[in-house]
């Protein structure tokens, strides 16, 4: 049966909370060197987290918005997309670029305030960080419906949070994706709040999910915790985006579809946020029991895909590999005050000439130092 | 420019038609989007009959979305196509204003040019044709002040054709103002073939040495008529219409402020903030030593734009720009 | 059984297209004197439509939105109303204003471009014309909002067309409306076509009324071109949003309801509109079908409440006073310029009274036939 | 004003809150909503402990929809109610611009006052924290080019509580802007008590004779310190914090530059179309006569405001506004 057509309340569930797949539960046909993959990219998801937010503690990284406890959504969706596929994140989604082909040093550089970090290898499919809420939605409707009128293969995952749901971009996106009929998969990171906004108090419907009815497509609710229950269901939301519509005048049968993967944020809203001011540490230990991380790894070690040893080794090279980006990102050149004014247009006004010219100077009489203290 | 010897005797809103006709014809990823746009032709005619021409896929009816209609055509210009959006009057622009200046405005920028918004995005603006409320906006001066936009507004239909063109083919997103006050108020002899009029050159339609006379849109006929009837009274004045209010053809405004050493801004925007203080500024930052009178601004009130019942007290005209012409030149 | 309480997709009729009574079905309790009055409203609409119309074509009057075939949602939804409760009107409403005390002089001087027009006399709990499609809808949430803070009585109806549920503002309306369980019915008159765009491709939700349940509450189909089952849903709607929720922090027990009115727009969108272009004939013969007028009629003649003789008086006594309302708003005395100046804030600024000088100075120098002239 | 003995120091963004807190306890209409400012007491704190004080019905936690929450406030309004709604980020201001400008700016005209709008849309605004892209605008000529709105940005928390109070309660919608740069850069004196400080009247924070420095929020304390230190050079800067940017104390403008002659303008947002062409232009047009040099605009660049490594290169700051300072004296 379709994991994608039940009620929107029947959430799809594939692990149990201790990592032991439910009964009746299909476990989607993965390579085993692709699941223990999966399981690097949620450790290394995890570390790189845990890093980042350390960096910005020292004064290393500006504001970052951590992910733990949203991995499984994160890697699970983005492993089952095609290299053709595109992403369109919002601004936590490291773990789901990354495992996309974005490289976690342009991560770091992005959060440490320089716009190369938004400039990818070519290729990666990958849009770049959109920070104000949900209106990165109606772009992958965009995306996604340029790749039709186009007649390329692929469909586009877009990212956004239970937040972003009460958008009017969020509704003005989805809409058009529904009329058009768009390949398109709108994956919703409901981690139970908005800041200290909680889920219940953002909406009054009784799942996210079921806000894609609206849109004449259908939502599902999935364990956002469970790899390989986000796995399952963006695989079907995406080959139905590909293939499950019916073929209409530009000639390919494309379907959106609505995923709301449910899961939580275990940290911060950003390092600027204090959670404890709203929420209590019972709520985050009860979400704990569900960490992806612990639960994928049971069941990668009944599956004799995982043992202490592959798990120590896993988690040294992570260690490293997270070193050598920050290293990597800190020594990355700092950017140039003219590249400012260099992408503003294609071609500098000349207005624009003059003001470079302007700070240029100012730079020679003052100083660097002198222009940028506090 | 490219020159052609056949020409058709067009409106304004015909130029915009046939300019899309033009460029939709050359690059197939030239595409049309909008509230109306199809079967209906949009609701002054601007795209008639291009969707039997171009299909459905290429002339599109969206939902009634103005953030929605901006926020895909940023999706699918990244992408390679080349969306020119109708917004149906400049003052429904308002619900696309984020995606105007969160996003088409910074997509280069924030991405040091991997990803672009190389798009148009197209909407009918200014009074005096007894319109209801919020179908009258002049509010260019909302998009030039944000970097990453370019702002463009035509006064004739050759100018018309050949600026839209340039804005289409432009890699980055322009905002297109069309003065539908005189969308149907004369005819010029437009080229058949596509061309290009370039961004960021004004036009001087008269010639003048007492006072420069800087205007746009429709507010370029009676500051015409104006300076016309001035020769009577032995006055001559310099108009210029800007055509591109971002980025400013500041070289053209300063030669002939240099020349005349008086100015007179038109528009039909509120006066506050308006363009004519940015204009007035550029000229006294360049040119103060030149300065002969103050520059005078001729502008709409800082009202809300009435309804129809007082709009013409409202608006500029010409009497008025004479005022402001005469005042500046006798000071 | 509530009337609210079925699948959008059944829509609630309580006549049929003859204007008989459909077995089963349940008409409203409302006193034969109101009955008649509600005709008198339908014919009154319908009268006034026409002549806005032709005083447009006259040049007596800028562009003007037509109501006819949309009288009986109007009338009927605004018959269900209390006194106390608001109408939040968009721009085609004419009849609801009216049928909620909104006097039609003031509706001519509106479209006859005087924002006199919008000052309606005390008490009215009407508000102004919205013409930015859907911005009204937050406006309406807040108004309901409000009541249920300041714990006055009442509730609030929101018009909108079918064009307007895609606009962003109609999503976060409604959902404020479900998050705060406010004492309001959103009333979206689907007349088909929004302009040129047909219903279908406004959305690809099958109903509009489904869209409801993205925000927690009831949506219900209705036949809005049926004054008693408008009446009858409306009502109903109006006694849930004031009664009808859990009691809350808020101490009111308020629900907020969405109502599509399927019903068709017989002639131009404005009378800047050309229909003939993208719709045909044989549609709008269809759809005259139902015309409400015949058909509330009819029942009220099988009710014994009408007989040739009353309609002709009815008729009479509407054409005198649509004739002598024309003629008052004719004869209104034109806006002054000074007013464009003087409502911009309560007090005005010193640059505006220097503007408000200049144009009096233009006015004695030039004379007003100079200032207007094209 | 009225007069308090009781004081107690304050930072700019704790008299926020003094003042939000000050209006709630004198007018139980007055309700503050927004993203996170009930539990979470704002992301700034700026509404901290007033959802113990005033209960969740009048310190409201709203969906994140900013066009939600400026339209149900206009609704508020328009039912008698004082909504103060907090915009988390002056960035995110836009998605509610089309009911910043089409309602809350126009009901009153519209209705010729039978409807009115009596609200304030509060916003951090501008840049130097170091915080993520969309985090630093600085767009206040947006909403001083709108007919009907008001614009305020205080300077110190004295300001900051007086001109909230005036805010609250003036019968228009007002947009008031903190410098959160100095939300809490330093501790003033404030009255226990409410107070006013009236909108519409600059402050002139630091007399002088030779030129005139407009600027305002968080430009002020640059401005001021390049000032003093320009008195070394035997430069006597007068600085005038405008306060309020509509409408502006045109009085204490042309006053200023009557007596000093040359003026310099200081504004965190880009140059075009920013608001130091509106202050520019309209000292040209009453006083340029008394003009002796031309104003000197010292500002942001026509640039998106740049992500945090570059941001100090796109401010003004004190090196940068002494040179416009000095230019000007020794034009
Ligand atoms: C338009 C807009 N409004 C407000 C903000 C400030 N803001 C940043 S994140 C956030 C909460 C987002 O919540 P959600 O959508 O659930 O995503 P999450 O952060 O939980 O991943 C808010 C209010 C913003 N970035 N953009
Ligand atoms: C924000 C906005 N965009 C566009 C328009 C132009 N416009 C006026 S009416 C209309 C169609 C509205 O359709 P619908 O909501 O179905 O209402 P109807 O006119 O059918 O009653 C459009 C596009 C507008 N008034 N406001
Ligand atoms: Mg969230
Ligand atoms: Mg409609």
């Amino acid at each position: 049966m379709s994991v994608l057509q039940r009620d929107p309340t029947d959430r799809v569930e594939i692990l149990d909370e201790d990592g032991h797949v439910r009964e009746g539960a299909e476990v989607p046909e993965i390579g085993d060197d692709r699941l223990v993959e999966m399981y690097r990219h949620l450790r290394l998801a995890r570390h790189f987290d845990e890093r980042a937010v350390s960096l910005q503690r020292q004064g290393r990284m500006g504001t970052y918005p951590p992910l733990s406890g949203q991995e499984a959504a994160q890697v699970g969706s983005s492993f089952a997309m095609d290299e053709q596929d595109w992403l369109v994140p919002s601004y936590r989604e490291h773990a789901a670029m990354h495992a996309h082909g974005w490289p976690l040093e342009q991560i770091l550089l992005y959060w440490m305030g320089a716009e190369d970090g938004n400039v990818p290898p070519a290729e990666t499919n990958t849009f770049s960080v959109a920070v104000p809420i949900a209106t990165q939605i109606p772009h992958a409707a965009g995306l996604a419906w340029a790749m039709k009128l186009k007649g390329d293969d692929g469909a586009v995952v877009c990212h956004f949070g239970d937040g972003g749901t009460s958008e009017g971009d969020f509704h003005e996106g989805l809409n058009f994706a529904g009329a058009f009929d768009v390949p398109a998969v709108f994956f919703c990171n409901n981690n139970q709040w908005a800041i200290s906004v909680p889920r219940d108090r953002q909406t009054a419907s009784e799942t996210l999910a079921q806000k894609a009815q609206a849109y004449g497509f259908d939502g599902v609710q999935v364990d956002g915790m469970d790899p390989l229950a986000v796995y399952s269901v963006t695989e079907e939301a995406l080959d139905r985006a590909k293939t499950g519509g019916e073929p209409d005048e530009i000639g390919t049968a494309t379907r959106p579809t609505m995923i709301e993967a449910v899961q939580y944020r275990f940290g911060a809203h950003t390092t600027a946020d204090d959670p404890t001011v709203y929420r209590e540490e019972s709520e985050v230990e009860r979400w704990k029991q569900k960490d992806p991380i612990p639960r994928f790894e049971t069941f990668l070690r009944e599956r004799g895909l995982l043992d202490d040893e592959r798990v120590e080794a896993i988690g040294q090279a992570i260690q490293d590999e997270v070193a050598e980006t920050i290293e990597a990102a800190e020594q990355h050149p700092q950017p140039e005050p003219a590249e400012m004014f260099a992408s503003v247009y294609e071609d500098m006004p000349d207005r624009l000439e003059q003001q470079l010219a302007y700070l240029e100077e100012l730079r020679d009489s003052h100083g660097d130092d002198t222009l940028t203290e506090e | 420019m490219s020159q052609t010897t056949q020409t058709q005797s067009l409106t304004l809103v015909q130029a915009v038609r046939d300019g899309l006709y033009g460029e939709m014809e050359r690059d197939e990823d030239v595409l049309v989007m909008g509230e109306d746009v199809g079967e209906n032709g949009g609701v002054f005619r601007a795209t008639q009959g291009l969707i039997e021409e171009f299909g459905g896929d290429r002339v599109i009816d969206t939902p009634l979305a103005e953030s929605g209609i901006v926020g895909t055509a940023i999706g699918m210009a990244a992408y390679g196509l080349r969306p020119v959006a109708e917004i149906q009057f400049l003052g429904f622009m308002y619900p696309a204003f984020d995606q105007m200046v969160s996003h088409a405005a910074r997509l280069r920028t924030r991405s040091r040019g991997a990803y672009t918004a190389p798009m148009v995005v197209r909407a009918p603006y200014g009074g005096g044709i007894r319109a209801p409320e919020h179908h009258s906006e002049s509010t260019e001066a909302f998009f030039a002040h944000q970097p990453g936009l370019k702002v463009v507004i035509p006064s004739t239909p050759h100018d018309t054709k050949g600026l839209l063109a340039s804005a289409i083919r432009d890699p980055d997103p322009v905002v297109f103002l069309e003065p539908k006050l005189i969308y149907r108020a004369f005819r010029e002899d437009v080229p058949e073939d596509t061309y290009t009029v370039p961004l960021g050159e004004a036009a001087v339609r008269r010639e003048g040495s007492d006072v420069s006379v800087f205007t746009w849109g429709a507010m370029t006929r009676p500051t015409i008529e104006a300076a016309e009837e001035l020769t009577e009274e032995g006055i001559d004045a310099e108009v210029i219409d800007l055509r591109t209010l971002s980025p400013l053809d500041e070289e053209t405004i300063v030669e002939s402020f240099k020349k005349t050493g008086r100015a007179v801004v038109v528009h039909e925007a509120p006066k506050s903030g308006g363009l004519a203080g940015e204009i007035t500024t550029t000229i006294q930052e360049e040119v103060l030593l030149y300065q002969e009178a103050p520059v005078k601004r001729v502008t709409g009130f800082d009202v809300p734009f009435p309804l129809y019942a007082l709009e013409d007290y409202y608006l500029p005209e010409a009497a008025r720009i004479k005022d402001g012409i005469r005042e500046t030149v006798e000071f």
